[in-house]
């Protein structure tokens, strides 16, 4: 994870017209969409939004000149898990669907059914449109930007404060992991070596995670006595400047908000004069 | 009245041994002050009675003549600033600019002054450009400069720095020692400091305490402080190179003149010749 | 365990980050009040470290790996399931908004099931099993035991209720995969509130002598 | 066949700018070698190839003639042992005695000669009274030397050491100077060691690479880089300041002979006085 985020941090500090963008309308963006699509009901509507969504994604992720490779890059480290539990839906019957047909039947009793198969599909699309507007929110925007876009548009104070602390500090304990990976490779330890004995492998990482707790607890302290000496009180809070948006975000802010309301209530409505 | 003035200050930490003993130690008004001793010796521990973070066990400390007290704390901590040794302890906000800003903020300033004062602070150490950058994207040196920047942005009239040069490579000690004197020099600010690099000294101070197990076991000038070299020794500190030679070749029969920065070694070995021929 | 966005409908994701949010207002709360002295500061930076810990793989069987959640650690070491709850908070927000690691709809959800239900279940279980077993051992093991299995079966009732999982094969699934984690969570849990205690018992919440504090072995 | 040696080797970070252009490094059976340069000059970076930790992006390293490939890693890890700059990275195990077993476990050696090893590698870093101590409560300097003795208990051939300095008082750098040099005596270990403090060199380094920006852009033995002050100047690094001094008198007509340690330049100054006389 902790490389992962060496990683995100390089896609956001690229130059675009994307990363330029304010963070308070990518955020509001990136949200809308994941709850627009989660919004519709699991029915094939979804394939119609989801593709529409897709495509509005596609386009962004080409303005932000980042290759595509990055999104597939991140897409791999997040799917997989979640994929299996979808591929996993096409074997139950849910409550979605009342009648179910089977479309193939395995040995040992199993079936895969045709309405399962559908709200499989449809949960990989809703799946699919949410992750991707998170990856595109966060290869293009810079965490401190993304904390001040969330504060301007709201975050509470403490939770600002502490959520920034805990940014800045990612960073010192991800090149500290790095340090103590590269201590455990010098001195020959590999936690899958199958020649150690398993309980002596988790045991050293056992102490190698509580000495991580301890760094961390004692940065906290050492942070905390330092903030005293600025004048910590109750009342400290994260600097943040205010900063108007300017009229082209304005305008597609709206445009894009509009289109993210519209495309769903459009579709559910040609949707209701079919049936 | 003093600045800074400690009366017999003794601190335990708690449920340990005692870590500072009798301690008498005066801040003048725009002095150079430098606090050396090995590691463990206590010079942390008693930087930190300096703000109120520790309170003695026993013994006073006055900050311009008032005991430190619930009531003065915050007034105190803005008069006094420390920097402690390790950056990342003190950079704790996830851009350069909203660090700096941390201390002002507290303040209660607006956010005009704020913006002002971050901009100043940041001229004066020399990194105007980094505003923006995050922390961990810097050097060691740079990091020193923005835990700086962050103290000094509160306008504080005594700048206290523990050990500013563990870490930095020669040019960043370089920088160091011209901005420390500039501090001192331009703004009339007070800046004590720690450090067990003893040839650091002679061009930053002008007074020199010497800290040993919790103790005080010199004070004085430069000169007077290096004229003792095997005192400096049984400290575990190193004894200036360039008096030790000149000292000894006095030792030798060598009629040359004692001398504690470079230049004026160089003088008084080309005079010791010239003299002689 | 993080549910990601589409897994629960947005009404019963409304639900969940309702209930989320009072808990981290409670966790607030604590931490403003607790002791007389802010702990923001020491949980903000808590969090960031237990995230890079999180990153450890830890050996699970046949080359596969799993992590630890670090909930009961937290929880056992500073002493209240408000800090469990403060830190999982941060650390999902970040997963979440950052790398996609469970979803925002769901994100209540999330912090529900390993900030709120595996702060509670690590803390008490630890507290009554210290109090009925006197053994911190035993005690630290179930509690992180107990804290990566309870939510993970919240976790599989909370996808039922949502209609994208059916509960029998879901609480076994869970259950039983968590159950096998869960065993390396504690094993590891334990050896690490050891190191801690013997490094620096000031900052442990519980006060206990370990009878050989040398060989702090498990 | 040289025990580590690199050829042209180049090494750019992920998605990032190249951190090692060219490198030439090579070295023999029982040396004691410096690598100086400032912060950021890519040191460390270099010494990560050492025991494979990096891979060059091009050129070659050979760790006794032969290339570091998959299956003869754990040789490599073995044979070159680092000690990285922060002990605070390298220390996990409650115990001292744990800590320094940790590696000649991880090697399946048996429990016995795991115990001989450990008590071996605490005498010769002078700390076997620490064993069974927590290393969190031990100082900066113990620490230190308990990260050495974790190294040294695998018995590598070269020990490679990271900023050994860094934060070590007078007194510190000056036990282990003495300690790297017994290993290179004693023991017939090849030693590599990085620093920005020059001043060290002299006394522990049988040869020199200068490092700036990824490059090597100097190299040779004490004197020969010595002789060299505007170079170390413009590398950011200290001028030793007896040589410095000594070449300045003789530049103003004090005819002292060249000297770079301590001794040296007293005995040449003494001698030039004298003889003048």
């Amino acid at each position: 994870m902790i490389e992962d985020l060496f990683f995100i941090e390089k896609q956001a500090y690229r130059e675009s017209l994307m990363h330029r963008l304010d963070a308070r309308v990518k955020i509001i963006l990136a949200f809308a969409v994941i709850i627009a699509i989660v919004a519709v009901p699991y029915s094939i509507m979804v394939y119609t939004v989801g593709a529409t969504f897709f495509l509005f994604f596609l386009i962004l992720w080409a303005v932000s000149k980042l290759p595509l490779s990055v999104y597939g890059k991140r897409l791999v480290a997040i799917v997989p898990i979640w994929g299996i539990i979808i591929l996993f839906q096409i074997f139950f019957k849910n409550k979605y669907y009342t009648d179910y047909h089977v479309l193939y039947t395995l040995p040992l009793g199993i079936s895969i059914y045709t309405e399962s198969v559908e709200f499989a599909s449809i949960l990989a699309v809703k799946f699919l449109i949410s992750i991707s507007f998170i990856i595109l929110l966060s290869s293009t925007t810079k965490m401190q930007d993304l904390l001040q876009g969330a504060s301007r548009l709201g975050l509470p104070a403490e939770i600002a404060l502490a959520l920034g602390m805990m940014i800045r500090y990612l960073f010192v304990f991800g090149y500290i992991f790095r340090k103590v990976n590269e201590t455990l490779k010098t001195k020959c330890f590999d936690a899958f070596d199958r020649h150690l004995p398993y309980r002596y492998r988790l045991r050293q990482l056992g102490y190698t995670i509580g000495t991580m707790f301890i760094r961390s607890y004692e940065q906290g302290e050492r942070v905390y006595t330092s903030m005293l000496c600025r004048g910590y009180g109750r009342e400290s809070h994260l600097f943040i400047t205010k900063k108007p948006l300017r009229g082209f975000e304005w305008a597609f802010l709206i445009i894009s908000l509009t289109f993210i309301i519209a495309v769903p209530v459009t579709i559910w409505l040609t949707a209701l004069r079919f049936f | 009245m003093h600045l800074i003035e400690t009366r017999d200050l003794c601190y335990s930490y708690p449920h340990s041994v005692r870590a500072l003993e009798g301690i008498n130690f005066i801040a003048p008004r725009n002095a150079r002050i430098a606090v050396i001793g090995s590691n463990g010796a206590g010079k942390s521990t008693l930087f930190k009675h300096f703000n109120g973070i520790f309170k003695p066990t026993s013994g006073s400390i006055l900050i311009r003549g008032e005991p430190i007290t619930k009531v003065n704390i915050r007034e105190v901590r803005k008069f006094v600033g420390i920097v402690f040794q390790n950056a990342d302890d003190q950079i704790f906000s996830p851009t350069v600019e909203q660090d700096v800003a941390f201390g002002p903020t507290n303040l209660g300033l607006d956010e005009e002054t704020i913006h002002h004062r971050v901009h100043e602070a940041l001229k004066i150490v020399g990194i105007e450009d980094l505003a923006g950058r995050v922390p961990h994207h810097l050097s060691g040196g740079e990091k020193k400069r923005v835990a700086i920047a962050g103290v000094i942005a509160m306008e504080p009239e005594v700048l206290v720095l523990d050990e500013p040069t563990a870490g930095l490579d020669p040019q960043g000690v370089h920088d160091l020692i011209g901005f420390i004197n500039s501090l001192s020099k331009q703004y009339g600010m007070t800046v004590i400091f720690s450090t067990h690099d003893v040839s650091l000294v002679a061009e930053v101070a002008d007074y020199i305490y010497v800290m040993n197990k919790g103790r005080f076991v010199a004070e004085g000038t430069v000169e007077q402080i290096f004229m003792q070299p095997d005192m400096l020794k049984s400290m575990r500190l190193d004894v200036p190179v360039l008096p030790k030679l000149l000292r000894s070749l006095q030792k030798q029969g060598v009629p040359v003149s004692m001398a504690y920065t470079y230049e004026d070694a160089e003088n008084a070995l080309v005079q010791a010749y010239k003299g002689k021929s | 365990m993080h549910i990601p966005d589409a897994f629960i409908p947005i009404w019963q994701g409304a639900i969940y980050w309702i209930i989320a949010l009072v808990f981290i207002a409670l966790a607030l709360r604590w931490a403003r009040n607790e002791m007389s002295e802010e702990k923001i500061p020491l949980i903000a930076v808590v969090a960031a470290g237990i995230f890079a810990l999180q990153s450890f793989n830890l050996p699970v069987s046949m080359g596969t790996s799993g992590h630890l959640v670090g909930g009961a650690l937290a929880a056992i070491i500073l002493g209240s399931p408000f800090a469990a709850i403060f830190i999982l908070t941060l650390v999902l927000i970040v997963q979440g908004v950052l790398f996609g690691d469970g979803g925002i709809t769901t994100m209540g959800a999330n912090i529900i099931n390993m900030g709120v239900i595996g702060g509670f279940v690590g803390f008490y279980s630890f507290k009554g099993l210290m109090a009925a077993t006197g053994n911190v051992n035993i005690a630290a093991f179930i509690a992180a035991w107990l804290a990566c299995v309870i939510p993970a079966l919240a976790c599989a009732v909370e996808m039922y209720f949502a209609g994208t999982f059916p509960l029998n094969e879901g609480l076994v699934a869970m259950g039983l995969y968590h159950a096998l984690i869960g065993v390396i969570e504690g094993f590891v849990t334990v050896v690490a509130i050891r190191l801690i205690v013997a490094a620096r018992p000031d900052i442990v919440d519980f006060k206990i002598e370990f009878p050989a504090a040398k060989g702090v072995d498990v």
